[in-house]
C-alpha cells in the first residue's frame, strides 16, 4: 500500500515517502492507543469497584464487588435468562427508538414547511415533554394493555421530543444560499427539503438521535419496571423487590454494556454519515 | 419595455431589513433591460448592490417595488432557467464534486449515463478532474470556485448569472475559464449576467457593461464593449484600453463617492452619538 | 388575541379530555375530567400543598439542571477539544448515558442519602446526557478557520473555548439545554416518586396511591405546565442568543 | 444545656393505613415531641428502598411487612434488626381482611378457573402478593407457569378488572369499599382464607440504634401510643374522617370505616403478633421468597412497647 | 538559514489525509526564507498549496517533515506575532463588525478606550464606518473581506499572512487598500507574506515574488521585483511591464502543467475504474 502510495506521487520525493511510512505507522499505535485507553479507563473503574466493595466500607449489600456481579451475568447467560430479557428489552427500546427518530425527523421537516403543523404540534411538544408520563399508567394500561405496544408507546413518546426539537433547531440554521442554489436546479420543495435542507441540517439531527438512543433505552428499563413483565428492567426490578443487590448491580451492568455498544454504533453511524463534515476531518 | 428584451428590470428598490438595526437600501429605482443572447457585465464598488440585483433577478429575494420580467414572464420563484454561480460558492457540503455537479442534472431528469458523461465533460474543462469525489472541505478556494461554475454550467441554464465567478482563480486559469465561458456562450444561445471587479475582464468579455453606482445602488452608466473580434491581440489594441480606462473612471469615481458617503455618513453619526 | 390562538391547541388537547372523560371512553376512575382535576387544582393551592412542594422541587430541579448545564457542558467542551480528555474519559460518560439512573439510587445514597442531595445527583446525571452530547457534537463541529482565527489574535486555549467553540457549538448545546430541561421535570418526578418527604414526585405518589387522581392529575398538569412555560421562555432566550443568525 | 432532640426517621408507604402517615397530624398529644426525640415521616414508594435507607442510616424505622422482613435480614444481611412493635394486623376476627376479587359475571367461579389466566398484583413479593401466591398453590396453581401476574397500583386495580384486562385482583382498603366495584365484582377468597390471621406490618429498627437511644425511643412509642388510641377513641371518629379527607383530598363521607371494625386490627397496645409473625415468615420461605425461615423471636425487641405502654397506665 | 532570516521554511512536505479516500500531497519538499520587514508575495496556480503554505506558518497545521522557524524560534502554535488574513474571512458570524475588529485588541490587553479608537480607525481605513453593528451576514462579500483585512491589521502582528485578501475588491477600492497596505507596512517593521493571483499586484506590492509549482506545490522561481520608487505612473514603466510579464509566464506554464497533470492522472485512472 506504501508502496502504490509512493507511485501515486511519484513526483515526491524519496524523504516523504520515507516520512510517509514512518507516519502511518504512528498513526495505526494512535488508533490502537485510543481503542486500548477507552478499555485502560473501563478497567481502572472496575478495578476500583472491586477494591471499594471489598475494603470493608460499604456492605455486599449497598455495593457487591464486581467480581460478584460478573459470576451472576455469568449464571445468568448460560441458565439463557439473560438473553431472553435482552432480547426483549431491546426490541422495546430498538423498535421505539426506530419509530421516535423516523417519526421525529418527519414531524421536525412538516413543522418546519407548514405554519399549521408547527402551530398545532409547537405547544404541545413544549406540554408534553415534560409532563411525567409515570403518571398516566393506568390510562396507558387500559388503552394500549400491559405488554409491547404500551411500554413502546411510552418509549417513542419519550424519545421523539429531542429529535424533533434537534431537526427543528438544524433546519432553522441551514444556510439560505444553500436552499437557493437546490431552488436554482430546479429542485422542488419536497427535494429541497429531503435533498438540501434535511442534509444541511443532518449533524444537528444525528445528534437529537444520540440523545434520543439513551433516553429510548432508559425509558424503556422504567417502564418495565413500573409495570412488570420480562426484560432486564423487570428483571432489575424483581432483584430490587427482594434486596438482591448482585441481580441489580448485574442488571446495571448488563444495560451499560447493551447502551455502549448501541452509542457507539450510533457513533460510528454519525462518522460515516459526516464524512465530508468538519469534525471527522484530523484534529490538530 | 420592448418584447425583445429577455430580462426587464424596471424602477427596482431593494431594502434589507435586519431583525434588529436600522435597514439597509441597497438598490434604489434600478431600471436595465438585457436582450436574449447578450453578455452583459456589471461593475460597481464593493457593496452597491450587485449580488443583491442577481438574487432579485434569480428569484431568490421578492421583488419588493418596480418589476422584473424575465422572458415575458414576472419573476416570483427561482428556477432552473436562470443559472446561478453565488459569490460565495455555496456547494452542498455533504456531496462531493461530483454529485454536486450531478444534483442539477438529476433534478432535470437526465438519464443517468448522459448525466455521468456531462458531469465528466464539466469536471474536465474546470481541470478538478481526480478531484471528483473530494468534498468541498477538501479543495482549495480556487477549486471551490471552478466546482461552482461546473455545477452551473453544466445543467445548462438559458439564462447565467455569475456573481464573479472567476474571482478566485489564478491569472492562466481565468483565462483558461474565460475563453472556454465565451465559447459555451457562443455555441449555445445564453444571455449572461457577468459581475465581476476586473474591468479588463469587463471590457473583454462583454458587449455591454454597465456600472453601478455607490450604495444605495443605481446604474449610473451603460457602455457598449463589443468588439469585432476577440483575437488574442485585442487586449492591447487602443480601442480595448480607452474602453477600459473610460470604464475605470467610472467606477473609481463611485468608489470614490463610496468612501466619500460613508465618510460623510460618519461625521453626521458622531456627534449625536 | 394572538396568543389565545396560538396556544388552541392547547384547548382542544383539553375539550378532547374533557370529552374522552365525561363520555367514559376510559374508566372515570382512571382519567377523570379536567374539569374536575381543575376544582382539585384550586384545593391545592388553597391548601398550601402545591406551593409547599413545588418550592421544595423547583428548587431540586433547577440546582440539578444548572450542575448539568454547566457540568456536562463544560465536559463535552472539553472532550471535544483536548484528545486525551476525550479518550480516556468518553468511554466511562459513555458507559453512563443509557443507565437508568433511578437503578443507581442504592449507590448514589451511599455518597448523599436520601435527601435533596440524591434527588439532585439523579437530575444531574440524567440531564447530563443531552447537554453533552450536544456540546461534545457543537464543538468538534466548530469552523476551523475560526478556531485557527482566534488563536492567531492571541487567544490561548482557554480563550478560544469560550470566544469560538462556545458560540459555534450554541445551535446544539441549546438544543441539548432545551432537552435537558424538559428532561429535568420528568426526573424530578421520578427520582421524588421512589422516597421524598415532599416536592411534586411526592405529592403524585402519595395522591395516586390514595386513588384521588383528581389531585394527582392537578399536580401532573402544573408540572407539565410549569415545563412548557420554562421551554417558552427558554425558547426567547435562544432567539436572543442567536440573533446574529440569519 | 440539653441535648439535642433524637431525630427519628419512620417510614410509611400508604396514607391512612400505616399509623407514620398520620402521626403528625396529632403531634399536639406527642407530650415527649421535641423534648427527648422529633419524629419525621418520610413517604416510601415501597418497602424495598426502605431496607436500602435502614441499611444506610438513612431511616431509623422501617414499615416492614412479614414478606420484607425475611429479605432484610437475610439479602441485605441485616441480621441486627428487630420488630419494635406493631402498625396492622390481617385477618384478625371482626376485622377487615384484604379480599381477591372477580367479575361477578365473569368467567371465574373458582380458584382453578384461573389457569392461563391473567392475574394482578401491587408488586411482587408484597404481603398480599405472598398471600394469593400461597392460596394459588393450595389449588395446584404456580405462578408464570399456570397463570400470569402483572403488576399495577392498587387505585387502578377496579378499572383493569372492569376492563376485563385482568381477572383477579386485590381489593384493599380504601378501595374494596368502591361502590362500582362492590356492584360489580364479589370476592373470590379473602386473605385470612389464605394464609389466616396475620401480622402484616410492624415497626423495625436496628440493634445498635435501639440501645444507643433506648429512652428517646419509649418516649416516642408512648406518644405513638397516646396517639393510637386517640384514632381508635369512637368520640374521635369524626375529626379523624376529618383528618383523613383533608390528607387525601375526599370528602370525609369516604371515611366512615377508618378506624374502626371496618378498618385493619390494630393493636391497641401496639404489641406485635409474633406467632403469626412465626407463620407468615415460615409461609413466605416455603413459597420461595425467602431462602430460610428465622426465630422472629430473636428479632424481636418488644421491651421498648411493653415499657411505654406500661408508662400510659 | 541565516540569522537574518525572519521566517526559515526548510523542506516541508504537507500531506492532507482525508477520513476517507486517498492522501493528498500539498506541498512537497518546499524551502522558502523571507528576510525581516521583506514583502514577499506568493503567486501560483489554483490548488498549488499557497493557502496551506501559510497555515503552516501560522501554525495552524503540524509541520510534519522539514521545519519552519520564525523569528528564531520553531513554529509550534499560532501566535498574535503572525497575523492571517484567511481566503474565506473566518470573520466570527455571532460578533458584529466593530467585536469582530475589536477581538484581537481584546487579547492584547489594550485598554478599552485605546481599543475603540483603533477599532473605528481601521474601520474607517476599509471604509466600512456606517457598519460597525452589522453581523457578517448582512454584509457583502467586499465588505466581509475588508472586515476580515482591518481585524488583521489592527491588532498590529509582525508578520503579516495574507491570503489573497483583495480578491473579492474592485479595483478602485483595490488600489486604495494597496496604497494603505503599503503605508502600514512601511511606518511599521512589519514582514508580510502576500498570496495573490494578480501578478500586477504582485509586482506592484513585493520586493520578491515567489512562484509556486503545480500541486504538488514547490517554489519554483524567486524573482526581485524591488523597484527605485512606487509612483504611479511605475505600472507603466517599462522595467515593470517585462517582470510582470516574465512572472505571467513562469505561472502560466505551471497552470498548463496542472492541467495536464490532471489530464494525464485522468487517463491513468480511467481504465482501472
Ligand atoms: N442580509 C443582509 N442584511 C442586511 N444588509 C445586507 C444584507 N445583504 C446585503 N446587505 C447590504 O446590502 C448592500 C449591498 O450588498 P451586495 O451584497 O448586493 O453588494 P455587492 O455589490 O455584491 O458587493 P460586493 O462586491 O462587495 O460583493 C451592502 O451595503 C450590504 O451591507
Ligand atoms: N482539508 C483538506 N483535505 C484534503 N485536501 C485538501 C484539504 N485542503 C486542501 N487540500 C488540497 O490541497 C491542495 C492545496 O490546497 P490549498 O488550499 O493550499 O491551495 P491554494 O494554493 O491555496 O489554492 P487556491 O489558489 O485555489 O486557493 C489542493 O489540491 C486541495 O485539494
Ligand atoms: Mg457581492
Ligand atoms: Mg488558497
Amino acid at each position: 500500500m506504501v508502496a502504490a502510495m509512493a507511485r501515486l506521487d511519484d513526483t515526491a520525493s524519496l524523504a516523504a515517502a520515507e516520512a510517509q511510512i514512518s507516519r502511518d505507522a504512528a498513526r495505526r499505535l494512535d488508533i490502537a492507543f485510543r481503542g486500548g485507553a477507552g478499555i485502560f479507563s473501563i478497567l481502572v473503574l472496575l478495578i476500583a469497584w472491586e477494591i471499594f466493595a471489598r475494603s470493608g466500607k460499604v456492605t455486599a449489600f449497598m455495593l457487591p464487588p464486581f467480581s460478584a456481579v460478573a459470576e451472576r451475568i455469568y449464571a445468568d447467560a448460560i441458565g439463557g435468562e439473560l438473553w431472553r430479557n435482552l432480547w426483549v428489552t431491546m426490541f422495546r427500546a430498538i423498535t421505539g427508538f426506530a419509530i421516535a427518530a423516523v417519526g421525529g425527523i418527519a414531524l421536525g421537516a412538516v413543522m418546519a414547511r407548514s405554519r399549521i403543523v408547527r402551530w398545532f404540534f409547537d405547544p404541545i411538544i413544549s406540554v408534553g415533554f415534560p409532563m411525567p408520563k409515570i403518571a398516566f399508567l393506568p390510562i396507558i394500561i387500559l388503552w394500549l394493555g400491559l405488554y409491547d405496544v404500551s411500554k413502546i408507546s411510552i418509549v417513542v413518546f419519550d424519545a421523539i421530543f429531542p429529535v424533533v426539537t434537534a431537526t427543528l433547531a438544524g433546519l432553522a440554521g441551514v444556510e439560505k444560499e444553500l436552499i437557493w442554489s437546490g431552488r436554482n436546479m430546479g429542485a422542488s420543495e419536497r427535494e429541497l427539503m429531503w435533498q438540501v435542507a434535511l442534509p444541511a441540517a443532518l449533524p444537528q439531527i444525528l445528534t437529537g438521535l444520540q440523545v434520543a438512543l439513551p433516553i429510548a433505552l432508559i425509558v424503556a428499563i422504567i417502564a418495565e419496571m413500573a409495570m412488570g413483565g420480562y426484560g432486564l428492567g423487570g428483571a432489575m426490578m424483581s432483584a430490587s423487590r427482594f434486596a438482591d443487590s448482585r441481580g441489580v448491580f448485574a442488571g446495571i451492568v448488563e444495560i451499560a454494556i447493551v447502551g455502549y455498544a448501541l452509542i457507539k454504533a450510533m457513533a460510528l453511524i454519525r462518522r460515516r454519515l459526516l464524512v465530508w463534515h468538519q469534525e471527522t476531518a484530523e484534529r490538530h | 419595455m420592448d418584447g425583445q428584451s429577455q430580462i426587464i428590470i424596471e424602477r427596482v428598490n431593494h431594502t434589507y431589513r435586519p431583525p434588529r438595526g436600522r435597514p439597509v437600501l441597497a438598490l434604489s429605482d434600478v431600471s436595465l433591460d438585457v436582450r436574449p443572447r447578450e453578455f452583459l457585465a456589471l461593475l460597481g464598488p464593493s457593496g452597491c448592490g450587485k449580488s443583491t440585483l442577481l438574487y432579485l433577478v434569480g428569484g431568490f429575494l421578492p421583488t419588493e417595488t418596480g418589476r422584473i420580467v424575465v422572458k415575458g414572464k414576472p419573476v416570483t420563484a427561482p428556477g432552473p432557467d436562470r443559472g446561478i454561480v453565488f459569490q460565495h460558492f455555496a456547494l452542498f457540503p455533504w456531496k462531493s464534486v461530483r454529485a454536486n455537479i450531478l444534483y442539477g442534472l438529476e433534478r432535470q431528469r437526465m438519464p443517468r449515463a448522459e448525466r455521468e458523461r456531462r458531469a465528466q465533460a464539466f469536471i474536465d474543462l474546470v481541470g478538478l478532474s481526480g478531484f471528483e469525489d473530494s468534498y468541498p472541505s477538501q479543495l482549495s478556494g480556487g477549486m471551490k470556485q471552478r466546482t461552482a461554475i461546473a455545477r452551473t454550467l453544466a445543467f445548462d441554464p438559458d439564462i447565467l448569472l455569475m456573481d464573479e465567478p472567476f474571482g478566485a482563480l489564478d491569472a492562466q486559469t481565468r483565462a483558461l475559464m474565460q475563453t472556454e465561458l465565451l465559447n459555451i456562450w457562443k455555441r449555445t444561445p445564453k444571455t449572461v449576467i457577468f459581475v465581476t471587479h476586473d474591468v479588463q475582464e469587463a471590457v473583454y468579455l462583454a458587449e455591454r457593461v454597465a456600472v453601478m453606482s455607490a450604495r444605495p445602488g443605481r446604474i449610473k452608466a451603460i457602455i457598449e464593449t463589443k468588439f469585432d473580434d476577440r483575437d488574442p491581440g485585442l487586449t492591447r489594441s487602443k480601442e480595448f484600453v480607452e474602453k477600459v480606462d473610460e470604464l475605470w473612471n467610472l467606477v473609481r469615481e463611485e468608489a470614490i463617492k463610496a468612501q466619500s458617503i460613508k465618510a460623510q455618513e460618519n461625521q453626521e453619526k458622531k456627534p449625536s452619538s | 388575541m394572538r396568543a389565545t390562538l396560538s396556544y388552541l391547541p392547547l384547548v382542544l388537547l383539553a375539550v378532547a379530555w374533557e370529552a374522552i372523560a365525561r363520555l367514559n371512553l376510559v374508566d372515570s376512575s382512571a382519567l377523570p375530567p379536567l374539569s374536575k382535576v381543575g376544582l382539585a387544582w384550586v384545593d391545592l393551592i388553597r391548601g398550601g400543598e402545591l406551593v409547599n412542594n413545588g418550592a421544595a422541587s423547583l428548587y431540586r430541579g433547577s440546582v440539578g439542571l444548572l450542575l448539568a448545564v454547566l457540568g456536562g457542558g463544560g465536559l463535552g467542551l472539553c472532550m471535544a477539544r483536548w484528545r486525551l480528555l476525550d479518550v480516556f474519559v468518553n468511554p466511562l460518560v459513555e458507559l453512563f448515558y443509557p443507565l437508568p439512573k433511578s437503578a443507581l439510587i442504592p449507590v448514589t445514597v451511599l455518597w448523599l442519602g436520601f435527601g435533596d442531595g440524591s434527588k439532585i445527583l439523579l437530575i444531574f446525571l440524567g440531564c447530563m446526557i443531552p447537554v453533552t452530547i450536544g456540546a461534545y457534537n457543537g464543538a468538534r463541529g466548530s469552523d476551523h478557520a475560526l478556531v485557527w482565527s482566534a488563536r492567531s489574535m492571541g487567544a490561548n486555549r482557554l480563550r478560544m473555548m469560550w470566544d469560538v467553540v462556545v458560540p459555534s457549538a450554541l445551535p446544539e448545546l441549546l438544543n441539548g439545554i432545551r432537552t435537558a430541561l424538559a428532561l429535568a421535570f420528568i426526573l424530578l418526578v421520578s427520582s421524588e416518586l421512589i422516597v421524598s418527604q415532599q416536592g411534586f414526585g411526592y405529592l403524585i405518589g402519595y395522591l395516586g396511591s390514595t386513588g384521588s387522581y383528581e389531585g394527582m392529575y392537578a399536580v401532573v398538569l402544573t408540572v407539565a405546565f410549569l415545563g412548557f412555560a420554562a421551554d417558552r421562555i427558554y425558547q426567547l432566550f435562544i432567539q436572543w442568543l442567536l440573533r446574529w443568525r440569519d | 444545656a440539653r441535648a439535642e432532640p433524637l431525630k427519628i426517621r419512620g417510614a410509611w408507604v400508604a396514607p391512612l393505613a400505616n399509623l407514620s402517615s398520620v402521626w403528625l397530624q396529632k403531634k399536639d398529644l406527642a407530650v415527649h415531641f421535641g423534648q427527648s426525640y422529633v419524629f419525621e415521616p418520610v413517604r416510601y414508594a415501597g418497602t424495598p428502598p426502605m431496607i436500602t435507607a435502614i441499611a444506610n442510616n438513612e431511616l431509623e424505622i422501617g414499615n416492614l411487612a412479614f414478606s420484607t422482613l425475611p429479605i432484610a435480614i437475610e439479602n441485605a444481611g441485616m441480621d441486627d434488626i428487630r420488630v419494635i412493635s406493631d402498625d396492622f394486623q390481617d385477618g384478625v376476627l371482626g376485622y377487615v381482611s384484604n379480599d381477591f376479587q372477580v367479575l361477578t359475571d365473569g368467567p371465574i367461579k373458582k380458584i382453578e378457573d384461573l389457569k392461563g389466566k391473567v392475574v394482578a398484583t401491587n408488586s411482587a413479593g408484597a404481603g398480599v402478593d405472598v398471600a394469593m401466591r400461597a392460596m394459588l398453590r393450595k389449588h395446584g396453581l404456580e405462578a408464570n407457569r399456570d397463570y400470569t401476574i402483572i403488576e399495577a397500583p392498587f387505585p387502578g386495580m377496579k378499572s383493569m378488572l372492569m376492563e376485563k384486562k385482568v381477572d383477579l385482583i386485590p381489593a384493599v382498603l380504601p378501595f374494596m369499599l368502591d361502590p362500582e366495584l362492590k356492584k360489580n365484582a364479589h370476592s373470590l377468597f379473602d386473605m385470612k382464607a389464605a394464609i389466616g390471621r396475620s401480622q402484616f406490618v410492624m415497626w423495625s429498627a436496628r440493634k445498635p440504634f435501639i440501645d444507643a437511644h433506648r429512652a428517646a425511643l419509649v418516649d416516642f412509642l408512648e406518644d405513638s401510643l397516646r396517639i393510637l388510641h386517640w384514632y381508635l377513641d369512637p368520640k374521635n371518629h369524626e375529626a379523624a374522617a376529618e383528618i383523613a379527607s383533608q390528607l387525601t383530598k375526599q370528602p370525609p363521607e369516604r371515611f366512615g370505616w377508618i378506624f374502626t371494625k371496618d378498618d385493619y386490627y390494630r393493636d391497641s397496645n401496639l404489641m406485635p403478633d409474633l406467632d403469626a409473625l412465626q407463620k407468615n415468615v415460615d409461609m413466605t420461605r416455603d413459597l420461595g421468597f425467602a431462602r430460610a425461615s428465622f426465630d422472629v423471636k430473636a428479632h424481636s425487641d418488644l421491651s421498648l412497647i411493653q415499657e411505654a405502654a406500661k408508662r400510659l397506665k
